[in-house]
C-alpha cells in the first residue's frame, strides 16, 4: 500500500501495525528502544504509543513520526 | 541565596532555563549543561531520520536537566497544540513552552493564535509556558486563560539586543500573578543581570549561549548574571539621582 | 574562573574593588567585605578626633584586605599630594587613589589639577590610581603620567546612574596600556557587569553597595556581576543584528 | 604656647614633642598604640613618624593629626 | 516642502494630527490649532450636559480643521462600535480614531477587542484609524481588516516618555502599505522628529501640547518638528559610525 | 520666533551654524547655505594652491554669511595660535573657532592644549569659541579663560552618533555665562532638536549636512529642527511619567 | 413616564418623540440647532438624527444623548 | 635663492619682496587681487599684510602661504 511518510512517498506491504511502521523507520534510529522520545501522528491526530501496536496502517494515510531535537 | 523557584508544581533549582537550539554539538551541549547548571532545557520537536544515532534526550537525562518541548516553528494555533501533544506522547511531559510565531522574518509571537492554543492546552490540561511579546495587556490575558508563567521577549529572538523596553518588562511583572521568564533577544550577561533586577523570576535563553565564541563559559557568565540580578533586586538597589553625592565625609578636612 | 588580576606589582584576588565610603556601621562593613570578597577598599583621611574607639583599619586587617588610601576632598593637586603623603605615613602604603576634584556639587575630576598631581605623586615614587572623568585624552595623559591604572567614572558619584557614555569607557579601554577601573556610578549589578563587558579590568564602587537597603547582599550581587561580564567578555558575545534568527530547526517541520 | 590642633585653638605647656601631643589627642583615641593608622603635618608639612619623639613642637604651629576613616 | 499627505481618500495638510483632550480652554484650543497649522483634531463623545455654551466643533470648523471623533474610554468592542456609530450620526463623518483600552491604569490598547471593533467599523463602511501598541503583527492584522491607518504608540498615553522601542516603529514602518501615524507618548520637539526620521508618515499628540506650560509654543514646536523628521527622513542622513571622521581637509596643513 | 541670538558683541540671525567639512562642490555650499538660512559658516586654513579658480569666501559673501575660521588639525596650542593668527591676517576676522584636537583617530579635543590656546589667543584679542568635550569643569575652565562661548561634543566629529551624554549637556548648559553650541556628533534632525531642548543656545553641525545623501534637504531639516528645539525648550514640555494619563475625560460615559 | 437619560431617572409626559426630549435637554445647551454635533441612541440603540421626530419614547426606555467634546 | 614655499623647495631671484613672492606664487590663483582671503607666515612668523610689499625674503627662509578652505 501506498503511505506517505515524513513527507515522503513510500510503498508497504499490506497489514502493517503502526508500531512495525516505526520500528522499521527507525532501524538504528535516533530513538530508544520502545519509542523513547518519539511520538506519530497520522492523518494529523495523534496515536497515543499505548495504540501503536494495535493501530492497523492503512493505505493513502499520512503519518509524521517525530523525535525530540535541540531547538528552542 | 537559594536560587530555586516554584514554578507550577515543580520547584526549579536555577533561575537560568536553557533554549538548545544552535547548539554546534551534543558535547558543546553537555559543556554548556554543566556550566549554566541549568535545571530545564528547551527541545523542539521534528521528524525523526532513521539512522540517526544518539539523542539530546540522552545528554539531558545525563545531567538530570527536565525537558521542556517547544511548539517552535508553528503558526497557528492548530500546529501548536498538535505540537504539544506529540510532545507529550514523545517526552511523557504534559510541560509545553508554546511558541506561535507570526512569520519567519521577524519571529514574533500572533496574539491571536497565541491566545487561543494557549486555551486550548489549558483545557487539555497543559501546563502551559508561552514565548509572548512585551504587551502587558496579552501577558494579562495569557495568564486569564490558565498559562503557568507568561514568557516576554526582550527582544526578536536571535538579535541579541537585550531589553528593548524595559518599561514594559517592569510592567509585566508588576501586575504578574505568575511567574515571568524573559525569554529572548538575551546577548550578554549585563542583560540577564538587567531581566532579573526588572524582577523576572527567571531567564531563558539559547543562542546568547550556544552561538558565542565560546558556549561554555557564557553559560557560566550567564548562571552568575541571573544570580547577581536576583540578589541586586532584592538587596534594594540606591535610587538614581542626578546630582553627585559624596560617599567621603565632608567634615574632618585637614588644612594643608 | 581565576578573577585574580595583577595592578602594578600586586596580584589582587578580586576585581571588585570597594569603597568603605556610605558604609553605615563597621558591622556592615564587616559584613559587606565578606559578601564582596574584595581583596581591596578604600579609607580616607580624616582629623582624629580623641576618644573614638576602634578603626576602620582593625576590620579591614582581620579580613585581610589590603587598605586603599584615597585623597577624597582634595580640590587641588598640592592638597592632594600632601594628603597623600599623610596617608603613606600613616598606613604604610605607597599606593593611593587619587581624587581632585572641582566643586563639591559635581565632585567632577578637575583634569587640571589631577594630572598635575598624578606627575608629582609618580615623581614621589607613589603607585597612583587616579580617578578621572570618561575622556580618553586625558586617561591616556594620566598614563604617560605613569599612572598604574586609570579609573573613569560612569557617571558622577553617588548619582547609580550607571555608564553614561560606553562608547568612551570602550574608547579608554581600547587604547590602555595599564588596568582601567570603573569607578563611580555604578547603581545595580548590571551596571557593573556592562563595565566588565566593555572591557574594564575592575569596577570600584561604593554607594551602590553601602547605601543599598540590604549593603551586604548588594556586595553578593556585586561579587556575581563581576564576575559575569568579565566571563561574558571573554566567551564572545554573539553580535547584535536587527532581524530574528531562529533557534530551533527551520527543517524537518511536520504536516499537522 | 599656643597651638592650633586640627583647626582648634590649645594652649600647651612649652617643651612638647609631637609625638608627645599626638599622644595627648588620642587618649584613648581611635589609632592603635604607636601611631598605626595615624599621622601629622606641622604648619602644611608632614612629619614622618620616626621624627615625631624628636620633633619639638613650637608656638604658634598649627598640627594636623589625621587618621583613617571609612571613605571614597 | 509639501507636507501634505494621503489618508483613505483625503489629502491631509499637514502631518501633525492633534489630539484635543487636556486643552485648558476653547481660547487656548484655537491658539494651538492656529500655531500647529494642523487639518486634523480629534474629538471625545460624551454625554451632553443641558445648559453648556458653545461646542468644540464651532472652533474647529472656523480653523477649517477637519473633526476625527475617537472611541476613547471603550473598553470593549461593542462599546467602540456604538460610540462610533454616534459619532457618525453627530459629526456627519465616517472617520473615527478607534481606542479599545484594557483598563485605565496603563490605558493600552486591548488587541482582541481592537481588531474586533476595526472588523465591525470597517465592515460598516467605517474610515478606521486604529491606536494601537508597537507590536509588528498587530498592526499587520489591523491592516489587513482594512484599516486606513495604524496608529502605533511610542509610550503610553499622557507619558511624555517618546519612543520607547524605535525597533518596533521602524519594523511597523517597513511593512506598512497604509499610512503609519505615531499616536502617543510624545513628550517633546525631538520625540516627533524621531517618529518621522523613523518612517512614520505623520504624528498625533495631545498632552504634549495641551498640557505643556505654554501650549501654542509647543504647537509650533511640534510642526516645526515633523517637518524636520520628515525632511530628514527623506534626506538620507549620514550612517553612524564608531570612529571619528574629520570634517576639514587633513592634506595643506602648514608647518608653524 | 525669532532665532537670533547674541555671540561675542554681534546678532546673529540663526541658530544653525553650519560647518562647510565636507561639502562635495560650491555648488552644493551655496544650495546648502540658502536651505540652511545660516548665518556663520566655518572654513578651514590651508596651503594655498596656485592655480586654483573661486574661493569660498566669494560664495559665503554672496549669501551674506559671516565666515569662521577654524583651527582644524592642529595638535598643540602653538599651532592653533599661529593659525588663528593667519586666519585673522587672512579674513579680516578675530573669531576663531578653536580647534586642538589629541589624535587624527579619535579627533578629541586636548584639554590641556586647548585651554593654553584659549588663554592665548584671549589675551591677543581673539574671540575665542572653543571646540570641546562634555566635561563641565573643562567648560567651565574654558568661560573662565574668556571664551566667548563653549562648544561640547555630542559625540565624536562625523560620527553621528548624537548626544552620548545629555546629563553632561545639561550640567554645562546649567552653568554657563556664555552661550553653548554643540558642536559634534549630530547625525540627523531629532539630535538637533535634543541639543536646543537641553538648553543649547546654538548647534554646529557639518557632515550631517555636506555628507547626508542630499544636503541642502538636510540643511532644511536642520533649520527646522533647531527652531522645534529652540520652541520647545521654551515651551516648558510636560514631565516624564511612568503610568498612563488619560488624555479624553473620563466622565460622561455612556452606557452603551 | 419614567426615562432615564444619560443616566439619571427623569419623569416626563407620555407621548415624547425622541427629538422633542433632546430639545429639552438641551434648552441652551452645547449644541447647535437642529442637532448639529449631537447623537442619540435609545436602549443602547443608535437612532439615527432623521427618526428623530417619529420615534415616540416609551416608558422605561433608556436615553444616551452625546456631544463632541474635547477628548483623545 | 633657495626657499621652502609650503613645504616644497624653491629656487628664486634674490632681492625679492613677500608681497612679490605670493604674486607668483598664486599666478591665476585662488585668492582674490591684494590678496584677500590669504596670509603668510615666515619660519612660523606671521607676517601682516601690511608689511608684506616691505618685506625682503632671504636664503634658506620657509614661507607658508594659506587661504581659507571648506572645513569644520
Amino acid at each position: 500500500m501506498q503511505l506517505t511518510i515524513n513527507g515522503d512517498p513510500h510503498t508497504v506491504a499490506a497489514q502493517l501495525t503502526l508500531a512495525e511502521l516505526i520500528d522499521r523507520h527507525r532501524s538504528a534510529g535516533n530513538t530508544s528502544p520502545g519509542g523513547r522520545g518519539s511520538a506519530a501522528a497520522v492523518d494529523g491526530e495523534v496515536v497515543p504509543r499505548a495504540e501503536w501496536s494495535t493501530f492497523a496502517v492503512r493505505d493513502g494515510q499520512a503519518i509524521e513520526i517525530l523525535t525530540a531535537v535541540q531547538g528552542g | 541565596m537559594n536560587d530555586s523557584f516554584q514554578l507550577a508544581d515543580e520547584l526549579l533549582a536555577s533561575r537560568l532555563i536553557l533554549g538548545s537550539g544552535g547548539v554546534p554539538s551534543m558535547q558543546v551541549l553537555d559543556e554548556v549543561l554543566a556550566a549554566s547548571q541549568t535545571a530545564m532545557c528547551t527541545v523542539a520537536m521534528r521528524r525523526a531520520h532513521p539512522g540517526t544515532h544518539g539523542s539530546i534526550l540522552d545528554v539531558l537525562e545525563r545531567r538530570g536537566v527536565r525537558v521542556l518541548p517547544n511548539t517552535a516553528g508553528c503558526r497557528t494555533a492548530h500546529e501548536a497544540v498538535r505540537t504539544a501533544q506529540l510532545a507529550r506522547e514523545a517526552l511523557g511531559t504534559n510541560w509545553v513552552k508554546l511558541e506561535v510565531v507570526a512569520d519567519d522574518r521577524t519571529l514574533l509571537p500572533d496574539p491571536f493564535e497565541l491566545l487561543e492554543a494557549a486555551e486550548a492546552l489549558v483545557a487539555q490540561g497543559f501546563v502551559v509556558l508561552p514565548y509572548t511579546n512585551d504587551d502587558p495587556v496579552l501577558a494579562r490575558r495569557l495568564q486569564q486563560a490558565g498559562c503557568a508563567a507568561v514568557m516576554p521577549l526582550g527582544s526578536p529572538i536571535g538579535t541579541g539586543l537585550g531589553i528593548g523596553n524595559p518599561d514594559n518588562i517592569a510592567m509585566i511583572v508588576s501586575e504578574a500573578r505568575v511567574p515571568v521568564i524573559l525569554d529572548a533577544g538575551i546577548g550578554t550577561a549585563s542583560d540577564a543581570a538587567l531581566a532579573m533586577e526588572l524582577g523576572c523570576d527567571a531567564v531563558l535563553l539559547a543562542s546568547a549561549i550556544t552561538r558565542a565564541q565560546h558556549p561554555a563559559q557564557m553559560a557560566a557568565a550567564m548562571a552568575a548574571a541571573v544570580s547577581a540580578g536576583r540578589l541586586a533586586r532584592g538587596a534594594g538597589r540606591i535610587p538614581k539621582r542626578h546630582h553627585a553625592r559624596a560617599s567621603s565625609p565632608t567634615e574632618g578636612m585637614p588644612v594643608l
